[in-house]
């Protein structure tokens, strides 16, 4: 075991990662371990935009920018944070612009703006132009961007480390323990603070818009180490993902003017948000693409035509935008559409489905990106988080499009300042022998497995299958009951698991397996989560409780897992400007 | 930055570029001239009475300095790309110069001392230049 | 199993092959020209090289020349003329125009050397 | 409809030189050559090892040598490849580790030494955009799509022969930021380029335009830093 010390460690090389490593950077000895090559970090595969409200083409303000998340949150999120980063967001998108990330531009040489869903004018009066946008390849171009700001500063990364352990103890954050991919062995890394910013945890279902590597690890380490995690029960669905494969089709597609249409080519969104149409936010366009194929008219693939079963797919129609405008705006949007559907855009409509997108939820933090473990606001000294695997909370119950980009790269940077802050007044704390000997003990336990008898792909795809079925867009009792009965079946059948590489090096059977029993581990946040939740609110719709419940259910979750399971307690909502209301589009 | 046998290319690959498109030119003419022109006849006489004339002097000249310079050019291109032991290239760097200024030295005396047919000048005196 | 050759493969190597080729011929060109200040000896080895075995070298050099010369002004026309999108097809432009260059060319040369006949 | 591919294995550990072996895998209509590796290891041979991550061509984990060309398995559809054994191995060029995984490192140091960063020496706008119209960033809308997946440095055989010419990625990086009219880095990246090591190994040889999987035309872009060097030279 190679033990390392580096006054702060950041797990994660998304934009969460990369902009807290160049804040750090600047005043102490930095480390970022990644799982995969920086580059490769989901943030990347953002296509649309990044929200700020710099009102380059029309009279936008950050305030809009704030009662528009707030409304989008329904309510759940947190008024002073969503106040924070959208008063501050046009300041932040002109560093990302400063730092050379490449912007579409308007005439007058200024970003240019598109439309995004759920963002307004005046509150809610018409959409608003306030997603920045670099063509179809945002977050690629402001992750590759802020890599080659850490290339720059000579910031040390560790590429292909896998993080598998988090060692805490008296409340305190000691360090973590790392798997190194390539070589093998297990690294051990002493730290004065460390910053989780994981990302998200897609891969839970079966259809999914997020990359193999979006496994939630972060979240399965922190509830280990006895912390919660907060509304996890609230994962969003985005509208358009391609058929089957749940490939992203940008929402910039709607921003653009693309239409949703089911099998008798109606627009049905006029049924479902006269005003804003297609641009209505995720959950409820996600929410009415459901209810069409639920309700029969949704589109057949030929198989479907042909054994005479329903069609579990609608249309995006951007045939009427033009090639030319299709290139030049959506270019990825195009590849994507010929590589994976064989489909021309241009010629025929696109068909799409929802799919599991973005997580809500996540390791609880104050403003300041400082780890919370109880509903006092309990800081764990020395533990971070940002970006999708935290809970700020921004979004709440719903993400609003191109908020999330803005999320990382702006929380990023904060916890990276407040890290920096902190640093003088925080010391390295000794490992706990036993704490290594345990992290140790679990790959050695992976390692050890050609006897078992389990398949892990059969067990990931019976999760990713039933997690579809049973808790994905709509939600009831029953459903939900039985999923925790299938977890668990589950999490007893991995114990017996085979794995057939005992390889050291670059053994991702291993790896695979350990990010499953890392997903087995923290799902039934989501499940136990959203049994008790009994209302309806953003993401989270239970059909046997209709309607929001701002009464009983105005408040964040609090997941804990205790002797083996899962305990919620629950944490106020912030509560500053904007006072609940019914959500209208 | 490396400077010498080391150094980067850039005149290089332009004087290729430009080298080569001189060549073409002079390549037309010169296939045109020797093989087709007089019916693909190559005496003395001929070659001799051209090589006799100042103009046709100076493009021989002009055309065989060039493609001297662009072919051996060429090499050291191609050491450059494969020959990665500092020693080893300098060795073939220096080679290629050598070979190149000797050939170029000999051509050009070739077309320099090409007198009309005759009288022509003793064998020797020539030969001597040559050497 | 090896790196799938495309044209620009080809025509590299080609180019390389045919470029090295040159010079060594300019080399001894040069060098047989250049011993040759005496008439008699030009004209006899003049002879001697109209062997058609001789003819048929040359049309290897012709050959040489012509696709070494219009493939240079292919890469130009990459370099200068930023022709990537239809190097492939330049390419193949390259490949046929040689072909008919060097079958014109080599007729008389053949011709001369008694393969085909006056 | 069944499919053999023909996979490169190679364990270090094992002492034996790499070899190809056969897998015969059921898929689905649609199934790129990604599907395929991952039921190969869900359900034949689990040791069986290569990168991915998006699935999406976007990440550039997952670029190998299919059928003898550089591509992204997990945009290259298996039914496009015809019913002859599909040959995947890793990519050619850098050492291979495992499988299908080689060693980057080679490409990551090429890429930094182009000192891929936004240089300009002067302070920007307070609370304003460096402005910059359409036009100029259209230059920029080819290059900033690279996804930095190895396959054009991996294709080219200037590369092969000299693992610290820069190569096609690192130079695409140059370009992106050299024809950036925010940026002034030209006199610091000059001896980078202009070197040895640098453009002049370029000889058009397309591999990496022919095979990038964004579309980029590396070459093109390639030529007009030569003739920067060149016209800034001279
Ligand atoms: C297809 C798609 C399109 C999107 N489009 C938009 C958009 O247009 N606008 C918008 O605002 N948002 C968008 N989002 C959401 C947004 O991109 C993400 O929420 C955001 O980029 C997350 O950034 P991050 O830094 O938190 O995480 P990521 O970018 O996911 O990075 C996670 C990092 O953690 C590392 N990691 C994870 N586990 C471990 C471990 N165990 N050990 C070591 N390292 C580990 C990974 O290697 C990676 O570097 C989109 C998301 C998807 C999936
Ligand atoms: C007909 C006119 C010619 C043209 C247009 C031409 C063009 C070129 C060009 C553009 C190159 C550079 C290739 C590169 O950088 O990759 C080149 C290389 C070369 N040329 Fe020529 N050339 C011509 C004639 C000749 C002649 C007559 C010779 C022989 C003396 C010759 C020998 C070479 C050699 C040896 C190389 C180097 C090969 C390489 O780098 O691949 N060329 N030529
Ligand atoms: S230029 Fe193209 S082939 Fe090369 S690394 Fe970038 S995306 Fe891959
Ligand atoms: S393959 Fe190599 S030689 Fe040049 S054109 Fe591409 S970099
Ligand atoms: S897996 Fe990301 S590019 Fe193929």
């Amino acid at each position: 075991m190679i033990v390392h010390n580096h006054e702060v460690v950041i797990i994660g090389a998304g934009m969460a990662g990369l902009r807290a490593a160049l804040e750090v950077s600047k005043v102490g000895d930095v480390a970022v371990l990644t799982k995969v090559y920086p580059t490769r970090s989901h943030s990347g595969a953002a296509q649309g935009g990044m929200a700020a409200a710099l009102g380059n083409l029309d009279g936008d303000n950050w305030e809009f920018h704030m009662f528009d998340t707030v409304k989008g949150s329904d309510y759940l999120g947190d008024q002073d944070a969503i106040e924070f980063m959208c008063r501050n967001a046009p300041e932040l998108m002109y560093e990302v612009e400063h730092m050379g990330t490449p912007f579409s531009r308007t005439p007058e040489g200024k970003i240019a703006q598109r439309r995004f869903g759920g963002h307004t004018l005046n509150f809610g009066e018409k959409p608003a132009l306030r997603a920045c946008y670099s063509a179809d390849y945002t977050g690629h171009v402001v992750l590759h961007c802020l890599y080659d700001q850490c290339v720059k500063n000579s910031v040390r990364f560790y590429s292909e480390f896998q993080v598998t352990y988090l060692i805490v103890k008296d409340g305190i954050c000691r360090g973590i323990a790392a798997w190194d991919i390539r070589n093998g062995g297990l690294h051990v890394f002493n730290t004065k603070a460390v910053l989780f910013a994981t990302g998200g945890y897609g891969r839970v279902y079966r259809i999914t818009s997020n990359a193999l590597a979006n496994t939630g690890d972060g979240l399965g380490l922190a509830l280990r180490a006895g912390l919660p995690l907060e509304d996890m029960e609230f994962v969003q669905f985005h509208p358009t993902g391609l058929y089957r494969s749940g490939i992203l089709m940008t929402e910039g597609a709607r921003g653009e003017g693309a239409y949703l249409l089911n099998k008798d080519g109606e627009r049905f969104m006029k049924r479902y948000a006269p005003t804003l149409m297609e641009l209505a936010p995720r959950d409820l366009t996600s929410r009415s693409i459901q209810t069409e194929i639920n309700e029969g008219r949704g589109v057949q693939s030929p198989e479907q035509q042909a054994k005479g079963e329903p069609g579990d797919a609608v249309y995006l129609d951007l045939r009427h935008l033009g090639r030319e405008k299709l290139k030049a705006v959506l270019p990825q949007i195009f590849d994507i559409a010929e590589n994976f559907m064989g489909i021309d855009p241009a010629k025929d409509p696109v068909p799409i489905q929802p799919t599991s997108h973005y997580s809500m939820g996540g390791i609880p933090v104050t403003i300041q990106g400082r780890v919370i473990r109880d509903a006092q606001s309990t800081e764990v000294p020395g533990l971070y988080a940002a970006g999708e695997c935290a809970c700020v909370s921004i979004h709440g119950a719903n993400r609003l499009g191109c908020n999330s980009t803005l999320d990382a790269t702006f929380h990023g940077r904060h916890v990276g300042r407040t890290i920096a802050r902190d640093l003088p007044s925080l010391s390295y704390h000794d490992l706990p022998p036993e704490a290594m000997r345990e992290a140790q003990a679990e790959m050695n336990w992976y390692f050890d497995r050609s006897s078992g008898t389990e398949n892990v792909a059969d067990i990931r795809g019976e999760l990713q299958n039933t997690m579809q079925k049973n808790v994905a867009i709509f939600r009831e009792e029953k459903a939900l009951t039985a999923q925790l009965d299938i977890i668990q079946n589950l999490q007893r059948r991995f114990k017996n698991i085979h794995i057939n590489d005992r390889n050291q090096r670059f053994n991702t059977e291993v790896m695979e397996a350990y990010e499953l029993g890392n997903l087995l581990n923290f799902v039934e946040t989501i499940v136990v989560g959203a049994l008790e939740r009994e209302e309806c609110r953003g993401a989270h719709w239970r059909t046997d409780h209709p309607g929001r419940n701002d009464v009983e259910w105005l408040k964040h979750t609090l997941a804990y897992r205790e002797d083996g399971k899962i305990r919620l307690d629950y944490k106020p909502v912030v509560i500053t400007r904007f006072q609940p209301k019914e959500r209208k589009y | 930055m490396e400077r010498g046998i080391g150094s980067g290319g850039a005149f290089a690959w332009f004087f290729q570029r430009i080298s080569g498109a001189v060549l073409v030119l002079a390549l037309l003419l010169h296939f045109w001239v020797l093989h087709y022109s007089n019916q693909g006849e190559v005496t003395f006489e001929i070659v001799a009475q051209r090589l006799a004339t100042p103009v046709w002097k100076t493009i021989d000249l002009t055309f065989l300095v060039l493609a001297v310079i662009h072919g051996f050019w060429g090499f050291l291109m191609i050491v450059r790309d494969y020959v990665h032991s500092k020693n080893m290239r300098l060795f073939l760097v220096a080679a290629v110069w050598t070979v190149g200024l000797v050939i170029a030295v000999m051509g050009a005396l070739t077309i320099i001392g090409f007198h009309p047919p005759l009288p022509v000048a003793p064998p020797e005196q020539l030969g001597g230049m040559v050497q | 199993m090896r790196y799938k050759w495309k044209s620009g493969q080809w025509a590299f190597v080609l180019h390389r092959v045919s470029g090295v080729a040159l010079s060594f011929y300019l080399i001894m060109h040069i060098y047989v020209v250049s011993s040759l200040y005496d008439p008699q000896n030009f004209d006899t080895v003049m002879a001697f090289l109209n062997q058609p075995l001789f003819k048929i070298l040359e049309i290897g050099l012709l050959a040489a020349v012509v696709f070494h010369g219009l493939n240079g002004i292919r890469v130009m026309m990459i370099d200068f003329a930023n022709a990537t999108r239809v190097h492939a097809q330049i390419f193949w432009v390259v490949l046929a125009v040689s072909a008919v260059l060097i079958a014109v060319g080599a007729v008389p040369f053949l011709m001369h050397a008694g393969v085909l006949g006056h | 409809m069944q499919y053999t591919l023909r996979v490169y294995r190679y364990d270090p550990e094992s002492g034996q030189p790499g070899r190809l072996v056969d897998y015969t895998v059921e898929l689905e209509k649609g199934a790129t050559v990604l599907d395929a590796l991952g039921e190969i290891k869900a359900h034949q041979d689990g040791s069986l090892v290569y990168r991915r991550s998006c699935r999406s061509g976007i990440c550039g984990s997952c670029a190998m040598k299919i059928n003898g060309f550089n591509r992204l398995a997990c945009e290259t559809q298996v039914e496009s490849l015809g019913r002859k054994p599909i040959h995947v191995e890793p990519l050619p060029g850098f050492k291979p580790i495992k499988d299908l995984v080689v060693d980057l490192e080679p490409f990551w140091n090429n890429l930094h030494r182009t000192l891929p960063w936004l240089i300009n020496p002067n302070p920007p706008p307070t609370d304003k955009e460096r402005p910059q119209s359409p036009e100029e960033f259209a230059w920029l809308e080819m290059p900033m799509t690279c996804i930095l997946c190895a396959s054009c440095t991996s294709s080219c055989p200037s590369f092969w022969a000299d693992r610290t010419y820069l190569g096609p990625a690192a130079l695409n990086k140059a370009f992106r930021y050299e024809f950036d009219t925010r940026d002034q880095g030209f006199g610091q990246r000059r001896d980078t380029l202009d070197n040895r090591h640098g453009l002049w190994r370029c000889h058009t040889i397309m591999n990496c335009n022919d095979c990038c999987p964004k579309h980029i035309r590396i070459t093109e872009e390639i030529s007009w830093l030569k003739r920067k060097v060149v016209e800034e030279k001279y």
